[in-house]
């Protein structure tokens, strides 16, 4: 029978039609948790489409923290008839079945493992509600309502939120706080509430924020000084532009002039808006784009101009399952290889791997800064678990002392200054040369930019010699960018530990937790988060100072592993590959499991109800 | 390429307005082709420049791939310049337009640049009016990769490969009119006397300005077969009218018999008059300009001169509405919102 | 002193003014040496522009055949003063330099340690050719004459040559013979005839032919049975489709009807090019395009469409120096990396690596195979060194009897058979599945193909379980392709030895002979040359086989070698990067070098002067 | 998507002159939003096939991405389908015909998927004259990514995200006739009356055919504010003529009166007859019909209707010059040439 959940530790899905309103109920539902001090973590599970398709929301509590995806449907919410077979069979054993039994579920459909909640949701919602516009949205509310007994949710909580939603709106909120009401009274009258799990007050989420990583990118744009975003539509991208101008529209605003401190480009395509943003940047704009997997494709050569022609580029590639099309809608982070060697010939390019909104923030603001320190393309590989799930997170925060990082840029002085300015000469012996902006100076600096080789002049040139140079010189600055990049972020036993975990973006979560469970079963293991390619030094330490190291990512070839054994030179035999790439985020139960087929796994660990 | 142009100066060195001479304004010695159309053309930008007296570093070109992408190097050494990708200039261009709207533009490319693989990005910018002066060096083949027809290669016109192009070609001025541009003209690299007053006028104007110059490839495409030969587009050209560009500070003395002269004012002050105007054409009617280029092809004419201009359509900074001072001086000062808002933020988010 | 060259041993190079007509000349010589029974190579530097800059051709004569490009010019020929300084410099100690003295060198500028050939080409040519348009034409058959008596070339092969070249036209045959003699008899009257170095029969290349890469990749299309070709003109590639065009319209023209049994596009841009290949393949055509590196990244996201849709695809990437624009019109193979994992997502594709003008004919014939086969791209990684410059290669063979393999299509017999069919389901078990083509049956075998991710039956899905199916299915057809690439060639010692070389295209030839003077230094050497990625038991084999293995190739990130260590899962140890990257082709003396970094380089050796 | 139509046959199921019924030619069910334009589009599609009486299997359907581009899903199940990558439909679809011309086929896009990403494809297949009808389910909007502008929105036009176009809009009919098409087309989802005689036209015509037909995104761009809605289109079309298309077979019987009807004949030998015809406008004549749609945009009118023909540009096979049996049909017998041709091959490089 039962045996999963309890209290602060259970996971609830939502089963609905898109484009039916469920989405701000679902989300009231997280957030009241999460405003309730315990932690929450919301998936969304939506088709590649508008209207009509069955869609999936996924809560997790757990007052431990422990917020990656966790398998196993303690309770499922089914509003959607169409989908009601796979939701069945979904959740798991001894879990609760709610639904609206407006339609009853016929007998031989019924699992004898599942407890069922039937509350006639649409029965409810029509009788109560006059308006038929309104009536398919208080359906919504009025099982939030019914969760809320079940769940003990604090109903003030949820007043609250309807409250800072509908601020003014007192008719509003009155309406649905009677949907709410009719829910609660529903569960109490017919159910005994609340259920053996259930959510209690804590004070794990105080001072903290719940945001999506797309918006959290997009403050950090406004924040790290981007003025020019240019960006073509695409999904889990999108959110981004969005969110850069909305917050620009509030932040950036000239007040006396009203005139706009930013330009928005939706462009006619992925390779027009990389276009724009090298452009941009080539003409001392902080500017940017945001793009999914097809779009890297397409700007493929453009990113190679951008490595060899030394022109400062950001660009945030919310990745979804591919490839092709693939799975629009399915998060993977399966675009490493692509965007790491993105393009012809001999290029390597910097990546960022936030795992946080706070760091989809503070690294989108930090990629300016590398960008034009390194003259090169930054690429911040987030993805739509992380891009478009609201997360848990520290908040945002900014030293107003801090100064941006505009790089080796020549201004007037320094070129007269300077005897002869040699745009691609490495004069401080770090690979990274000094650049002007167009119109600085009447007669000094000016240069042609280009995608063919030239000479530390920036004359063009097809010596061989001059050629090599220039291509060693990259190598030097990348080596440079070694020391730049942020550092992985360690989470080491105290004690010395010969297995190793390596991690990054939203691989993090699960991968947190798979660890606790190995120690909690006593196994000794370190971990290591990585924040950036191409490694620093404490990288490899990490690798050689442990037997064995896990590289938990979620893609099917092990990008990341094969990237860390070329740029560090390692044997394959020291990394162990655990993978997870059905386009659902990787659980800690799927990592465990990958890992005990390489060691011993402990009697006592049940990888299947972690 | 390596090869520097003796740095000597012309006897009788002549200045402009701001003291510059034209030697300021020119670029590296040519490497293309002797005879070449481009290096006919680059030397009209050079003249105009000079002639519009903008300061040389306050001039930023850019270009795609292709011999006439390669000639900013060899006008405006002063300038940065940008040879960019295959076909992208546009976007490139646009970029840099939105980082800093104080400076002059000038975007260069070839047919196969614009018709071909930069079609999209072309017809884009044109609808953006990005404000940019945008040449294409038209010789109806791809002169660097050793001349095979373009797009704007006329059906039965045969280069140097001895087969005649079968597929229907794209007019790229016709095109800009239909895509909304507000400034449109077609010239030709042979007459400098009409190019250059374009070429100014195209600066002044304060929006997307195209100049599709008819610009032969003398290793290619200069056969007695092409129509984008030397010998045929001089035989055939029309011209729409004499224009006349005329800066802000000249006084416009009306030396033309009245009722065949158009005045046209632009943004910036300055004036562009225009003479002979052929019959039936009004430089400020659309559908007249598309007719008159119909027409012209129709016949196998290569009508030539302003075609279309509408000073007033709003360019890019002014739809986007951004601020006065350019994007790219703007400083954390600027940049960073106060305090306060990210505090209002997170709380938004609790 | 000079202490290179010998009969049949010596590298001449011509350093003309491109667009003056000197490649026909230069051709000449090089073939009348080819003529004469003797290998020889031809490398064309040029420059990416039209008309009036250096341009250089560099011809190798080697008795014992190995015809990579050597370092250190026997023999300058000079007719450009822009670039003499250059090529002054260029001539090795004791070399001999032959230059137009209508303008006599400056003697502040000559070298002492160089043997100076003074000849009035200009001032000849004029005096004896009055039409001004053929006296620089002349010019350079003048010093084809200097040279044939120079270097005891047989004056009656260069006329077979003109008289070939030049069929029926007795006149102009005669003028260009007046021109030969009048260089050979100024040579005889001024200099010692011939040099110490120079050629003699030999009957080493009977029954070769002497062709660039690029025709015969055309010829084998032509042969393959491609009948759609879609391209978009860049260097180096655009003589592929040139060269297909030339054959298809003498082989592939009905004689009845005057009609074409092929369609050639010349599309708008690279993603067209690939679109109509793609399209195409799909309706059952052979298709194929042929690019450079550019186009490769331009392609990226069709690529990642056919791998994933699994739509036969055949390209042909003649690889030039990257990244971006580069040096257009310098070898290097430097797209590997970029085409193995072209496209975002997991992807992998095959790839094939001709080495001689014989293999670019049959590889390319294969590759339609391969790709009918696999339902996936192949790509063909020539190079512009194979692809522009002639080389003596075995003459092309095609068995009467050979059948294409069109791979797993059900025609409409086919279909009535099954009960149900499904486009992806793997029947065979060995990862590819049977596909259809649009027309085939009233009723039975439609269906959708997407780049989104689908069931068995080609079903739309989004779930996650048969989305990861379908990429191990995928996995397992990678492996079956493993079993049908060509596989390596060895070239064994017969004793056992430690140290193996690998290598793939055009770096063979330069490889081959730094093993032959490995052998002579009595180090043990075996060597293999890949085929073909990805890679048959035999790599792994021949890799655990040895000690160190040198992997030798032209670019500067190793990419074959981080192909090699990513699919073997190999330790980075065992194998030593052996990499050329400036842009000219690698030389057996540099490859030496390298390799005596890592092992004792012997006391005899000499790698200088290979 | 999972759900399968009932596969119930109409009471009166009527057969085509194949034999097929109209279930025959239908596809998936639709996932669409319930009442898009897109799946009335769908209908007209079916319902066009199924009276031209082509076998459903020798149609091939090609798209790009998007809603538009989905639809091929939910028709012509017994077709093969390809739904390519974003943009670049018209590739795709030039090398399906160019491997097999004995097919019927039929392409669809959206304003997004042919007037951004794909314009240069666009441009080129037009240029091309590919033998296909080329659908554009046009709705001012990227619906698929949730109602971003596209380049046929008009200025000033407001979706569902409140914010009113800045930039001109794409005219694809006009686009196409400027870009030397011969067939352009346009149409309203809503008027089954006029868009399935203007496919089957289409379908007929022997060389590239455009209908760009105004579809409504009802769930993003049909606001009173957008002139892409179901009411603004219904309100302001206007036509240029009525259509009929009267198969091979048919006689034409002269029902309506000399002088305000037009007959052209297709080169399969079916005809359209054009009936009450608008004033000053020639479907033979291209000017004319650039400037009645030039005309109507000013007025804000959305011109319909069969808006240019001429049958006789030869499409890209005749071009090319292909023999008469599909491309993809040719065996080794045909492709390898004899065994003498590679001999002297050889010989030619000794
Ligand atoms: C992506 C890409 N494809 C192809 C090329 C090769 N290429 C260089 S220039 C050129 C065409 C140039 O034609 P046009 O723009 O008309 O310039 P022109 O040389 O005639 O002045 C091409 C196809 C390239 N550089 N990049
Ligand atoms: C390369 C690429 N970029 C972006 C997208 C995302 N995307 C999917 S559909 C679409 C726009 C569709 O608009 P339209 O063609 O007008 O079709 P509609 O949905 O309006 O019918 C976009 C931008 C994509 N699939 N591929
Ligand atoms: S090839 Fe043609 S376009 Fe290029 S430089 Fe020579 S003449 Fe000019
Ligand atoms: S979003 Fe718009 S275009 Fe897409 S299906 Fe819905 S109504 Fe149609
Ligand atoms: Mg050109
Ligand atoms: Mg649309």
């Amino acid at each position: 029978m039962f045996n999963g959940g309890g209290v602060n530790d259970f996971v609830v899905r939502f089963a609905n039609v898109n484009g039916t309103g469920s989405a701000s109920a679902n989300t009231m539902f997280a957030k009241s948790i999460f405003r309730m001090g315990v932690p929450v973590s919301a998936k969304n599970i939506f088709p590649s489409n508008i209207q009509g398709l069955p869609t999936w929301y996924e809560v997790r509590v757990n007052g431990n923290g422990y917020l990656g995806r966790r398998e196993g449907i303690d309770l499922m919410v089914c509003t959607n008839p169409q989908s009601m077979d796979q939701d069945l069979k979904n959740t798991r054993e001894g879990g609760y079945f709610l639904y609206d039994s407006t339609w009853p579920l016929a007998n031989e459909k019924r699992r004898d493992d599942l407890n069922y909640l039937e509350i006639p949701l649409m029965e409810l919602s029509s009788k109560n509600f006059t308006d038929p516009r309104f009536r398919q949205l208080f359906k919504n509310i009025i099982y939030v309502g019914a969760l809320s007994a079940l769940l003990n949710i604090d109903k003030n909580v949820i007043v609250g939120l309807l409250e800072d939603q509908f601020p003014g709106k007192a008719k509003v909120v009155e309406s649905n706080v009677k949907a709410l009401d009719l829910g609660i009274n529903y569960a109490k009258e017919n159910w005994k509430c609340p259920l053996h799990f259930y959510a209690s007050p804590m004070e794990a989420t105080k001072g903290k924020i719940m945001i999506d990583g797309n918006t959290s990118c997009a403050i950090g744009a406004v924040y790290g000084g981007a003025t020019v975003m240019a960006w073509y539509p695409i999904t889990p991208s999108t959110s981004v532009a969005d969110g850069f101008e909305e917050y620009a529209k509030q932040l950036r605003v000239d007040p006396v002039t009203g005139k706009n401190k930013f330009a928005i480009i939706q462009a006619e395509d992925e390779l027009a808006a990389i276009g724009v943003v090298i452009g941009a940047n080539w003409n001392g704009a902080r500017a940017f784009t945001a793009t999914s997997g097809p779009g890297v494709s397409l700007m493929n050569e453009f990113l190679g101009l951008a490595y060899f022609a030394e022109i400062p580029t950001v660009l945030i590639d919310v990745q979804r399952a591919g490839p092709s099309t693939g799975m629009p809608t399915r998060t993977q982070q399966a675009d490493i290889t692509s965007a790491f060697y993105a393009s012809h010939g001999d290029t390597k390019h910097v990546l960022l791997f936030p795992s946080t909104p706070f760091e989809c923030f503070e690294m989108t603001a930090t990629a300016f800064d590398l960008a034009e320190r390194l003259q090169t393309p930054i690429m911040v590989m987030t993805d739509l678990d992380l891009g478009m799930n609201d997360h848990v997170s520290e908040p945002l925060t900014w030293d107003p002392e801090r100064k941006y990082d505009r790089g080796k840029v020549f201004n007037a002085e320094d070129l007269d200054r300077v005897e002869r300015f040699g745009r691609y000469l490495d004069v401080d012996d770090d690979g990274i040369t000094y650049r002007t902006l167009p119109g600085t100076h009447p007669t000094k600096g000016s240069f042609f930019t280009r995608g063919t080789s030239r000479d530390e002049y920036a004359k063009y040139t097809e010596d061989g010699a001059v050629y090599a140079r220039n291509m060693e010189r990259l190598i030097r600055k990348w080596n440079t960018a070694k020391t730049l990049v942020p550092p992985p972020e360690f989470y080491n036993d105290t004690r010395p530990a010969e297995i190793g975990l390596l991690f990054f973006g939203t691989t993090t979560d699960s991968a947190l937790e798979a660890m606790a469970s190995m120690r909690k079963e006593d196994i000794l293991v370190d971990a290591m988060r990585l924040k950036a390619a191409p490694f620093s030094q404490s990288v490899i330490d990490f690798i050689f100072d442990h037997e064995v190291v896990f590289v938990i990512e979620q893609n099917r070839d092990g990008q990341m592993r094969s990237i860390l054994i070329n740029e560090l030179e390692i044997d394959p035999q020291r990394l162990k590959a655990v993978l997870n790439y059905d386009g659902m985020p990787i659980t800690a139960a799927n990592i465990l499991r990958q890992i005990y087929n390489h060691i011993p796994q402990p009697q006592s660990a049940s990888v299947q109800t972690i | 390429m390596s090869y520097k142009r003796p740095a000597f100066r012309h006897p009788a060195a002549a200045t402009n307005e701001l003291g510059f001479h034209q030697k300021d304004y020119e670029g590296a010695m040519s490497t293309l082709c002797a005879g070449c159309g481009h290096d006919s053309i680059s030397a009209a930008i050079i003249q105009a420049c000079f002639e519009l007296s903008i300061p040389p570093h306050r001039i930023a070109k850019i270009s795609g791939i292709g011999c006439s992408s390669k000639t900013p190097t060899y006008f405006l050494s002063n300038s940065h310049g940008f040879n960019s990708v295959h076909g992208r200039m546009p976007s490139v261009a646009t970029g840099a337009v939105m980082a800093n709207k104080s400076l002059t533009y000038i975007g260069v490319s070839g047919d196969g640049d614009t018709a071909s693989i930069g079609m999209g990005q072309f017809a884009h910018v044109v609808r953006r009016n990005l404000n940019m002066l945008y040449v294409v060096m038209n010789n109806g083949c791809y002169g660097l990769t050793k001349g095979q027809d373009s797009a704007t290669a006329d059906v039965g016109s045969m280069g140097k490969a001895g087969v005649a192009t079968m597929f229907s070609s794209i007019d790229l001025a016709g095109l800009a009119l239909e895509l909304g541009a507000g400034f449109v003209a077609r010239s030709f690299s042979g007459d400098k006397d009409q190019l250059i007053p374009l070429i100014k006028a195209g600066i002044s104007h304060d929006g997307f300005a195209l100049i599709d110059v008819l610009s032969p490839c003398v290793t290619f495409n200069n056969t007695t077969t092409s129509t984008k030969s030397y010998t045929y587009v001089r035989d055939h050209m029309e011209t729409t009218s004499i224009a006349d560009y005329v800066p802000e500070k000249s006084e416009i003395t009306a030396s033309v018999a009245p009722g065949e002269t158009k005045v046209i004012e632009m943004h910036d002050g300055s004036v562009i008059r225009l003479s002979s105007l052929a019959s039936g054409w009004d430089p400020a009617d659309r559908l007249s300009a598309k007719n008159a280029i119909y027409n012209a092809n129709k016949k196998g004419e290569v009508l030539t001169g302003l075609l279309y201009v509408n000073a007033d359509q709003p360019e890019v900074h002014r739809i986007l509405n951004t601020v006065d001072v350019p994007l790219n001086e703007l400083k954390e000062d600027q940049l960073v919102p106060d305090a306060d808002a990210l505090e209002s933020i997170n709380a938004s988010f609790m």
